[in-house]
């Protein structure tokens, strides 16, 4: 994408913004890192956009929101709906920044080009769909789309759902985004094969909580899980049960304000699929109590925050889908 | 030195194991590498390193150190620390071999962590040379050669043939127990030292200056400014700590059984805002000091108390998991390391 | 073994209905096993989901909530609350293969003690059928 | 039971005394009967009540005292309010002593000491200065400056009254920080009071407080000409293992648990101010 880093540069110029949220540039090509600037110079220093701008910049708004004077922050159009989620949870002011949507066509991830087994990676180019990666041993390409990260390639939306200007087109929703798949797979599992699936994917746990803290879903001042006299630590994988807990409970908490942004995944060392968790839920509000997407608007009741009198009972769980358990 | 042809490996795998648990490295469900116990049939992983270190075999991330039992005004403290049996960890890395080096400082120091203390008594390393680093290793800033690792066994490997030094009594035994070992095989090491000695030159990392930090070095860097900017974005999540092998830091938590009371120690992360929390205050407020703590513990700290010597050892985990890609690197060259200082 | 095992049943009980309820059954002298322990909740929306995962660790095999009938909550709608979180939560506790009868709502009134008994009993079956839980078991209270 | 520095003793609280409205100074003996360890006036041990949690407390008592360990600890969190609430009789764990203590037979000896201490900062100090007073021909003169929120609030009111006040060699001064019917002492903040009594400047002085008494009655110290070599104070950090290895405890590179507790000031100058 071109222009992100001039419409930085032009942001502060202007003063419309007296600070801009963007990426920081790394050691690698692969390696941004969200960062504040305050200054043309560090902009043109350290500013930088490309396929590897991967984490999602909205939670970081809620420290922004803090702060004197106008902060300008690009977002992807899965940021957005994080940011309208905070905004509709006043955990950030809309006055408080300057929204340049940044139309996106999916990002990559390193952690797949290194199960590819490319290593020693220095640069990347990008040509059509085929990504070229040079590397101390030589050079290596690789598909775009087998590098994508997980939440870009089951992307539900390209729509920029809130923004004060936008670079690139205003894009629409994927309604064929598949991204419903893999949970409807383990859907029809029976119970058993699901709770090895699961077990085995869990048991990978470190308690890092890098999902909980990348979250922009989680924004308790403090979280449950921090309290000692819980009995159940927040860094102790002490038994089967804590990691089954602390996800479920973590995903449950988020539900109907989860956007499925992707960043629990993105951001696990043991790369377990948390967002299936979240995806889960999102899908049983949807098929139970109609259509909703988290962040897309600021009027529309979250369904946890609403009721029917009609609405199904909890046995409808019993009858519903998979093997009997 | 002695050598085995390659599609001799399970039988050496088999014989090792036939005697105690052989731990290495295999792909997991994500195809991630990890340690864990060979079982007949088991394939080695083919990645550079594990996605966890190998500390995890000395210094687990949850551990027992006693249960209790209260009654009225009675405590009753009883044993629930398991034996721990004589164990081989095949395929360390060069880095992770340092790694207990720099452990050793901490736990085998008077008073002795006897739990840590027992699992390095019982455990054979068997290390194995890199042939293909990655972009994000700097070990050799470490003054670690990973072409020669250390270890109870160095190991080397080509396509076809295992080349296996004993370095340590532990590892003669070893070897002693092993008859499909053949003499030979020195000339091919050789080459492959070499071979990988011209491919570290060109790694991006090779020339990571450690100069600025280091023992004595607090009052230069404490104060700096810069710690603001590369503090501002870490989420205050543990992954680095986790996954460096150095990391040693940990907690003493209790768990209410119901019946009994158990405590036990697990990983910490000086990351974490309840790391150093008291009912008395907060010394370190923000994420700003917390991040601080961890570099200047690796950097200038441990170096203080340990003879020079870094708490790190360029293994890479950190540059490759931290979620928003911050990192030792960028901490040293921010603070005036690197031809591309900042 | 399997002869003299008897499931630890945890219930879940709001005080404005369901709890007089149980009340009911004891006045009316209906049986009920002793191995349902009742826990007074202000509302069947109290209850969180963290409750009947903690109930399971500490060695639960089964876990019911019994609340108002929708429409009759003391403070007018908390129990359609309750139901829409009990719904998802069941429901992603089957995603994770536990087992789907360990976990229920029933809607018991203050007058219904006879329902409650005869709920309780049921319920106690199908666990006693479904076995000790496995699958939601801290190892560590076990002992 | 296999022996660890991590794994406790079993200790039993054969006396509970109740010192101000917050404070209780608990007598710890070992399950033999006897002192379940030897230690240096400054030192502190870890104690702890299974299922509630291990703290970290400066020794009251004096090492001359033969049966007893003794800790005043003040109610402020999970551990101690647990302590506040229990019965003589109780067991608990202990596991100690930890730190480096105060230089009692080396840099004090000899010296005229000063004792500055605010509230419950009386603790650790009570453990030096019955020391001294156990051994007082190797000591000079000794003055205690010693001040709380109220009368009432002054750690172990009896002792310091009946027995210190009325030695030899001994000055006591006290001050609380409002006045009260029953009160005919100072009134009055310690640092201002230290600085009003003006004590010559060829003492060491031993101070242990809340942080902010620490500030000012140090500035103040160095305006009447004492030198950061000549003031001792004791910290406290959050601690897991005491033992130098849990990695939280540290000012820069010293850790408090194994270094410290007990620092000269100008020992400290040399730490980054992160405490």
């Amino acid at each position: 994408m071109q222009g992100v880093k001039e419409k930085a540069l032009e942001l502060l110029a202007s003063g419309k913004a007296q600070r801009v949220l963007g990426w920081k540039t790394g050691e690698f090509f692969y390696d941004l890192t969200p960062g504040v600037f305050e200054s043309a110079e560090e902009v043109e220093r350290e500013f930088e956009y490309g396929v590897f701008a991967g984490a999602n910049l909205s939670k970081y708004c809620i420290a922004e929101s803090k702060k004197d004077g106008v902060t300008a922050v690009f977002l992807k159009p899965c940021d957005a709906y994080s940011f309208v989620q905070l905004l509709k949870e006043y955990k950030v002011k809309r006055e408080k920044f300057y929204i340049v949507g940044v139309q996106c066509d999916g990002m990559c991830d390193m952690e797949k080009i290194r199960a590819a087994g490319i290593s020693g990676a220095t640069a990347v180019s990008e040509d059509g769909d085929t990504l070229k990666i040079s590397t101390i041993y030589g050079e290596e390409t690789m598909k775009k789309s087998d590098a994508l990260l997980l939440k870009c390639k089951t992307c539900k939306s390209k729509k920029l759902v809130i923004f004060d200007e936008l670079l690139g087109e205003q894009g629409e929703d994927c309604p064929e985004s598949h991204r419903f798949d893999e949970v409807e797979r383990l859907e029809r599992l029976s119970p058993e094969e699901r709770f090895s699936f699961w077990r085995g994917e869990l048991s990978r746990c470190i308690r890092c909580n890098a999902c909980r803290n990348v979250c922009p879903a989680c924004t308790c001042e403090t979280c449950v899980f921090d309290n000692h006299n819980l009995g159940t630590d927040n860094k102790a994988a002490a038994s089967d049960f804590e990691e089954n807990f602390f996800h479920i409970i973590r995903a449950f908490h988020v539900t109907s304000r989860c956007t499925d942004c992707g960043e629990c995944s993105r951001v696990c060392p043991q790369h377990i699929p948390l967002h299936l968790l979240n995806r889960k839920f999102i899908k049983d509000t949807n098929e139970l109590y109609g259509a909703y997407q988290a962040g897309a608007d600021l009027e529309s009741r979250p369904p946890l925050m609403d009721f029917r009198k009609d609405d199904c009972e909890p046995s409808v769980v019993y009858e519903r889908g998979g093997a009997k358990g | 030195m002695k050598k085995l042809a390659l599609k001799e490996l399970e039988s050496l795998f088999a014989a090792i194991a036939a005697q105690q648990t052989l731990y290495l490295p295999q792909d997991d469900a994500a195809g991630q590498a990890q340690f864990a116990a060979w079982k007949e049939g088991a394939a080695r992983s083919r990645r550079l390193n594990t996605a966890r270190s190998a500390k995890d075999l000395f210094f687990p991330q949850v551990e027992n150190l006693a249960g209790f039992k209260r009654e009225g005004k009675s405590i009753e403290i009883f044993e629930t620390r398991e034996d721990v049996r004589p164990f081989t960890v095949f395929g360390v890395r060069a880095c992770d071999a340092r790694s207990f080096e720099i452990l050793d400082k901490v736990f085998l120091k008077a008073p002795v962590d006897t739990f840590y203390a027992s699992r390095r008594e019982m455990g054979t390393v068997i290390t194995l040379a890199c042939t293909k680093p990655d972009e994000t290793c700097f070990c050799r800033s470490f003054g670690i050669d990973p072409a020669n690792p250390a270890g109870d066994v160095s190991c080397w490997m080509d396509e076809e043939t295992l080349y296996w030094q004993a370095n340590t009594a532990k590892g003669e035994t070893l070897t002693s127990e092993l008859p499909m070992l053949e003499d030979g095989g020195e000339e091919a090491v050789k080459a492959q030292q070499e071979k990988l000695h011209v491919i570290l030159e060109k790694l991006p990392l090779a020339q990571l200056d450690l100069s600025k930090v280091g023992a004595g070095e607090t009052e230069a860097l404490f104060n700096r400014p810069e710690w603001k900017s590369l503090s501002e974005s870490c989420l205050g999540c543990g992954t680095c700590t986790f996954v460096c092998p150095t990391c040693q830091c940990y907690d003493v938590q209790e768990f209410n059984t119901g019946k009994t009371v158990r405590r036990f120690r697990c990983w910490d992360s000086c990351m974490y805002s309840d790391f150093t929390k008291m009912s008395a205050g907060q010394p370190r407020p923000t994420q700003l000091e917390r991040f601080r703590q961890r570099f200047m513990h690796k950097l200038v700290y441990f170096p203080d108390n340990n003879d020079g010597q870094f708490g790190c050892v360029g293994c890479g985990r950190c540059l490759q998991k931290c979620p928003i890609h911050m990192n030792i690197v960028k901490v040293i060259k921010t603070m005036g390391g690197g031809d591309d200082a900042k | 073994m399997q002869v003299t095992w008897k499931p630890t049943i945890v219930a879940f009980c709001c005080n404005w209905c369901s709890y007089a309820g149980a009340d009911l059954s004891g006045t009316n002298r209906l049986q009920y096993p002793a191995n349902v322990k009742i826990i007074r909740i202000p509302c069947s929306c109290r209850l969180n989901p963290m409750f009947i995962l903690r109930a399971f660790q500490k060695g639960a095999d089964g876990v019911i909530l019994c609340g108002c009938h929708p429409g009759d909550c003391h403070y007018t709608t908390g129990n359609y609350y309750a139901r829409r979180r009990m719904t998802l939560l069941f429901s992603m506790l089957d995603f994770l293969g536990i087992e789907k009868g360990r976990t229920r709502v029933e809607w018991v009134s203050a007058a219904e003690g006879a329902k409650f008994a005869a709920t309780m009993n049921e319920f106690v079956k199908t666990i006693t059928e479904l076995g000790e839980n496995r699958r939601l078991e801290d190892l560590r209270c076990k002992e | 039971m296999r022996n660890d520095p991590l794994i406790p003793k079993l200790a039993v609280v054969t006396d509970i005394r109740v010192d101000t409205p917050d404070v209780k100074t608990f007598r710890v003996v070992g399950l033999s009967g006897k002192k379940p360890f030897e230690h240096i006036p400054g030192q502190c041990a870890m104690l702890s009540v299974p299922g509630v949690g291990e703290a970290l407390f400066s020794i009251t008592s004096s090492p001359t005292e033969e049966a007893f360990v003794e800790f005043s600890i003040k109610k402020c969190g999970c551990v101690t309010n647990w302590l506040h609430d229990m019965e003589p009789g109780q067991e608990i764990t202990i596991r100690g002593p930890y730190g480096n203590g105060f230089p009692v037979d080396t840099a004090f000896a000899g010296k005229d000491l000063l004792f500055i201490a605010g509230g419950i900062g009386l603790a650790p100090l009570h453990s030096v200065i019955n020391y001294c007073r156990y051994y007082r021909s190797r000591y000079g003169k000794i003055d205690i400056v010693y001040g709380s929120r109220s009368m009432e609030d002054l750690v172990d009111y009896p002792e310091i009254e009946n027995v210190w006040c009325k030695e030899d060699g001994i000055n006591v001064h006290l001050t609380i920080d409002r006045e009260q019917p029953e009160w005919s002492g100072h009134v009055g903040f310690v640092p201002n009071y230290v600085k009003e009594l003006g004590f010559t400047t060829d003492k060491t002085v031993v101070m242990c407080g809340p942080p902010i008494m620490i500030k000012f009655t140090l500035a103040g110290l160095m305006e009447l000409g004492f030198a950061r070599e000549q003031v001792y104070t004791t910290m406290e950090l959050k601690m897991k293992c005491a033992l130098g290895k849990c990695g939280r405890c540290n000012i820069g590179n010293k850790y408090v648990c194994k270094d410290g507790p007990v620092f000269r000031f100008d020992q400290l100058d040399e730490l980054p101010d992160e405490y």
